[in-house]
């Protein structure tokens, strides 16, 4: 047990019926890290970011998040927020879906209009706050998706593709954000094809083939 | 249709007792409604949200509830609020309460079943973004009700044609006492009996009326359903 | 008698009559009682359709019943004016009476007619349940009050418009009165507290009257079970099986065809 | 609840009669449900793939007929069934078909309502996707239904237990004849009439049994709705 | 009027509510063309993608396709398929989807199973025939749809960023498919942020802003 991991798995195996979506025999993501989930399609890369937030059970083996098994762990609530590889967003305005996120997480009226404020202006959705936010088009859908989980405030951000249906200046605002997370101390785990995104944000690399997590050089999975 | 003429001259007729039973059944429908979805719609989104062993037993139980007789809910609910039952007190049977209790009793479990099998629809990903959020039981409730407000919406209409077209528990909790308890149901009921087919027919076309009229009103209420 | 009943006479062509009647005389256990003898002495089974007297009289309009056994002697005549039947005969009668709360708060026993204790009912303020469908039994009712002098109105009147097991229920829940025949009233007895308060004035009669549809309204009309129906109600062993039938003791309906 | 034990004690005792009903019962109303699912279903579908004018009016009348009582709907039928009516000759009131046709008539409107209800909440790509494959109107229509199976499940059990639950429409097209149209809701409002609520009740125990029965079938029957 | 032309657009307007979503002066596809759009998002690539299918409507201006209107043209159901940018799959295997399509297309069985074997083979999906299509990864949906729609054998395709979701290896068979329909003479429109794909495959490039159509060198869209 190390008491910088945020992540802590061990002898992971989760189906979805009979055949094994993800497995993991370990992974440790330590606080303040960076790490990409890569890997082709259907390897078990979403499986595995919806295991660590949570979303899936039950399993084979263990994931801890905070030093705590994941279940009912109120922490993972209150710290981590999973993104959707193609988000869905709530009924009401743009300006809604933020600014629901903000009371769920507690936050004082004020500092819930500047937070709201600064994620718009960072996504650029500035323009998009009073649209109906069921009729976006896919990329500003998953800015909006990725606006909200930051804007959220949770230090760990468990990201599912996040660029895929951007344009390159969305990809550009998600790339400056999550370098400036990176340095301010989060912990990030997300899921790419780009390699460059990988590249250029990543510290660490798992790959994914066939439903196991196989390699990840400074990582433990084998 | 000879009746649906004869529907319209009633009601242009003026009748007094005709307009009043026509105001009474919106009454004890409305009343009926809103007691049925206040707990029926948080079931039904209990029922989806839920993740507990027996869920699929539930389910079963609340659909097969709705195939109960009007006049069995009439005789459990009678067995309550009759002199001897324990909220007899409540002075209930054959008076307005007794309607309303009774028909919210009916048409609950169809708001929870129908709101459920809506709901069902749902894509999984609202509650799991729900969940990831951070929102608690009570708040992915709510959410979850108000992303699928279109189907409570249906849910509640469907309520309210329920009671406002039921027969057996108005007569059996009502008594259909005129200027009372007498709704467009039980007069129905009565003309039926008494041979007065016709009036029957009309009364029926007034009330069909009624359903669509409020069903124009709800969609006023709830525009951008899709 | 007419009709002879012979140990053994070829089936009807038609073996089904059906026969709208008031819930009176099914829920009683009258027709119960008397069908299995009919349908032994003539080979027909009766399909008993119970509804109130005046849809009783309206399937008979629209030919979708074949014979009527009802109580309601004003529309019995006008159906018979307006052709709808062929051929209508007295059966029986039985009797109203007034029931209520075996305290009897409104003091109705030992009234000296039918007039008086409807006006001591008006004049004590205890509820009474009208049945207020315009059956045979409320003609009677609205009849009587209008003999006492009484425009019963107020809180205390409740007008039902439901049959008559159905008010019986609804007096006694209420605690109240009401006008009930004496057939159903036996066949409810122990199913209430009620007791009867009042009974016995000749003007609470309660004649049936049996009426064959005319067949002429429709091909689909059994005339000949209908015919066969009616004759043997009013025969002298249909007559002799009403006389017999009983509730708890009593004679419910007494037979009263006059040839 | 004594009535529970006495519906064991009905059913175990085995009198004959009271099998006869329930036999009776089940069969009238599996009949009725398949008689309105065959068109409700499509109508639901088709309201919820067209798109003409007047839609939301035809939604707003589906709706609305739900609201028609029990007693009008069987009133309705009957004056078509009357052997003074245009289906007179064939015989079916106060026999069996006549109770299948209304029940049938009675259910389809909420057949039609509850699919396309149930059907709204499906993405709008699914009919995209079929436009765009070349499938015609009616390919369309089955796929819809297709996708919507558990919703269009859940409509048929309301359905049933709808027409397995309602006395208005056998009491008036069938005539609650003995041996003949007896059902149990019949006999269920007969025994309440002659205040043997008992018994009643304890029927009424019997059709909810019967319908969580049905209930469980067809979860067999759909296991992976969702 | 052009003989070749497959889409031959002008003076388009289209409106979901009261804001312009697409709208294009003039733009002509040739036949056999291979037609990138290209723009932020939100720019109307979509929409636009949508418009060209007769997916959406009703709008201002006027669409052909093989020189009648859009409207009830039966060629249009014929030869021409759209893929979702996030597309769905019926219900049933993905065999059940592709087969679906073929029969929708009125091939015979036996060219039907060949073409769908093809299309397995050359999209990676051969694997994944007999599984639940509801149940598959973003990728390996939009494989699925993609060969759903290439195996249906129309010779034009709207194809709504057709890699967003895929591994470098379903990128590379959508390219070389791709390729090989363009010179099959097949007639391509697609949208794409990834600018590799334009540059690659694209004769000509739309832009798209704020819901224009801006731009394309040879094309008469001003
Ligand atoms: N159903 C809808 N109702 C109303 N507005 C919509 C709807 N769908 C899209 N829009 C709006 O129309 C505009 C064009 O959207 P469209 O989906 O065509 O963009 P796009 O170019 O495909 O973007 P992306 O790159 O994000 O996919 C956007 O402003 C979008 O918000
Ligand atoms: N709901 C589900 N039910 C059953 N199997 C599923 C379900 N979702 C995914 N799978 C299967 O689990 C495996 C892993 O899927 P997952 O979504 O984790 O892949 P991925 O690595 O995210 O792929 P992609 O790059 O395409 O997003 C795949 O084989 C997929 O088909
Ligand atoms: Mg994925
Ligand atoms: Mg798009």
């Amino acid at each position: 047990m190390d008491a910088e991991a945020v992540f802590e798995v061990a002898g992971l195996s989760f189906r979805y019926e009979r055949r094994v979506a993800a497995s993991c025999a370990s992974l440790r993501v330590r606080n303040g890290e960076s790490v990409a989930f890569v890997g082709p399609n259907g390897s078990g890369k979403t499986t595995m970011l919806k295991l660590m937030n949570g979303l899936l059970g039950p399993f084979d083996g263990s994931i801890s998040f905070m030093g705590r098994p994941i279940a009912k762990n109120p922490e993972l609530r209150r710290r981590s927020v999973y993104v959707h590889q193609h988000p869905v967003l709530f009924a009401g305005t743009v300006r809604d879906n933020l600014a629901y996120a903000l009371r769920l997480k507690r936050f004082g009226a004020a500092e819930a209009e500047a937070r709201l404020e600064d994620a718009a202006e960072r996504f650029g959705i500035a323009c998009l706050l009073d649209r109906e936010a069921g009729r976006l088009s896919g990329g500003e859908t998953q800015r909006v998706a990725v606006a909200r989980a930051v804007a959220a405030g949770a230090d760990v951000l468990l990201l599912d593709e996040p660029t895929s249906s951007m344009d390159s200046e969305g990809d550009a605002a998600v790339r400056s954000m999550l370098a400036g997370l990176r340095r301010s101390g989060s912990t990030l785990v997300f899921s790419a094809h780009d390699e460059s995104l990988v590249r250029e944000l990543a510290d660490r690399v798992v790959r994914f083939d066939m439903g196991r997590a196989i390699a990840g050089p400074g990582g433990e999975t084998e | 249709m000879e009746s649906l003429l004869e529907a319209v001259s009633l009601l242009v007729g003026g009748d007094r007792e005709t307009w009043w039973t026509i105001a009474t059944s919106v009454r004890f429908s409305l009343w009926s409604t809103v007691f049925a979805v206040i707990p029926g719609v948080p079931l039904g989104a209990a029922l989806f949200l839920g993740r507990f062993k027996g869920k699929r037993a539930a389910v079963a139980l609340v659909n097969a509830v709705m195939a109960v007789p009007t006049v069995v809910v009439g005789l459990f609910v009678y067995s309550f609020i009759s002199r001897s039952g324990p909220l007899g007190s409540l002075g209930l049977l054959y008076a307005p309460g007794g309607v309303v209790l009774g028909q919210a009793a009916l048409a609950f479990p169809l708001v929870a079943a129908m709101s459920y099998t809506g709901l069902q629809k749902l894509d999984p990903r609202y509650g799991e973004t729900l969940l990831t959020l951070g929102a608690g039981p009570w708040r992915r409730l709510a959410a979850i009700i108000r992303e699928g407000r279109y189907v409570i919406t249906q849910a509640t209409l469907a309520a309210f044609g329920r009671v406002a077209g039921e027969v057996g528990v108005s007569m059996m909790l009502g008594g259909n006492i005129r200027w009372y308890t007498r709704t467009m149901t039980t007069t129905i009921a009565l003309d039926a009996s008494k041979g007065e087919f016709e009036r029957a027919l009309s009364l029926g076309f007034v009330l069909l009326a009624l359903a669509l009229l409020v069903n124009f009103l709800s969609h006023l209420a709830v525009r951008d359903g899709r | 008698g007419k009709e002879a009943a012979p140990a053994a006479r070829p089936a009807p062509a038609n073996p089904r009559v059906r026969l709208a009647t008031t819930t009176s005389t099914e829920n009683s256990g009258l027709l119960s009682y008397l069908l299995p003898f009919f349908t032994e002495d003539t080979g027909y089974t009766v399909d008993v359709v119970a509804v109130g007297t005046g849809a009783a009289l309206k399937l008979g309009e629209n030919a979708d019943a074949d014979v009527l056994l009802v109580h309601a002697r004003a529309l019995e005549d006008a159906f018979m004016a307006a052709g709808h039947g062929a051929e209508r005969r007295d059966v029986m009668y039985n009797d109203f009476i007034v029931i209520g709360p075996a305290g009897d708060p409104a003091g109705l026993e030992g009234s000296p007619d039918a007039k008086a204790a409807f006006a001591r009912l008006a004049a004590s303020g205890a509820s009474f349940v009208s049945r207020g469908d315009k059956s045979g039994t409320h003609v009677k009712e609205l009849d009587t009050w209008k003999a006492a002098g009484i425009a019963p109105s107020g809180s205390w009147y409740k007008e039902a418009g439901q049959g008559m097991e159905q008010c019986i229920i609804m007096a006694e829940g209420l605690q109240g009165y009401t006008l009930s025949d004496r057939a159903t009233y036996v066949a409810l007895k122990d199913k209430t507290s009620l007791a009867i308060l009042f009974d016995g004035d000749p003007v609470l009669f309660n004649p049936y009257g049996v009426i064959t549809v005319a067949p002429s309204k429709n091909p689909a009309i059994n005339a000949d079970g209908a015919k066969a129906f009616l004759d043997w109600l009013t025969s002298e062993r249909g007559q002799g099986l009403i006389a017999s039938f009983k509730l708890e003791g009593q004679t419910m309906f007494f037979p009263n065809y006059k040839p």
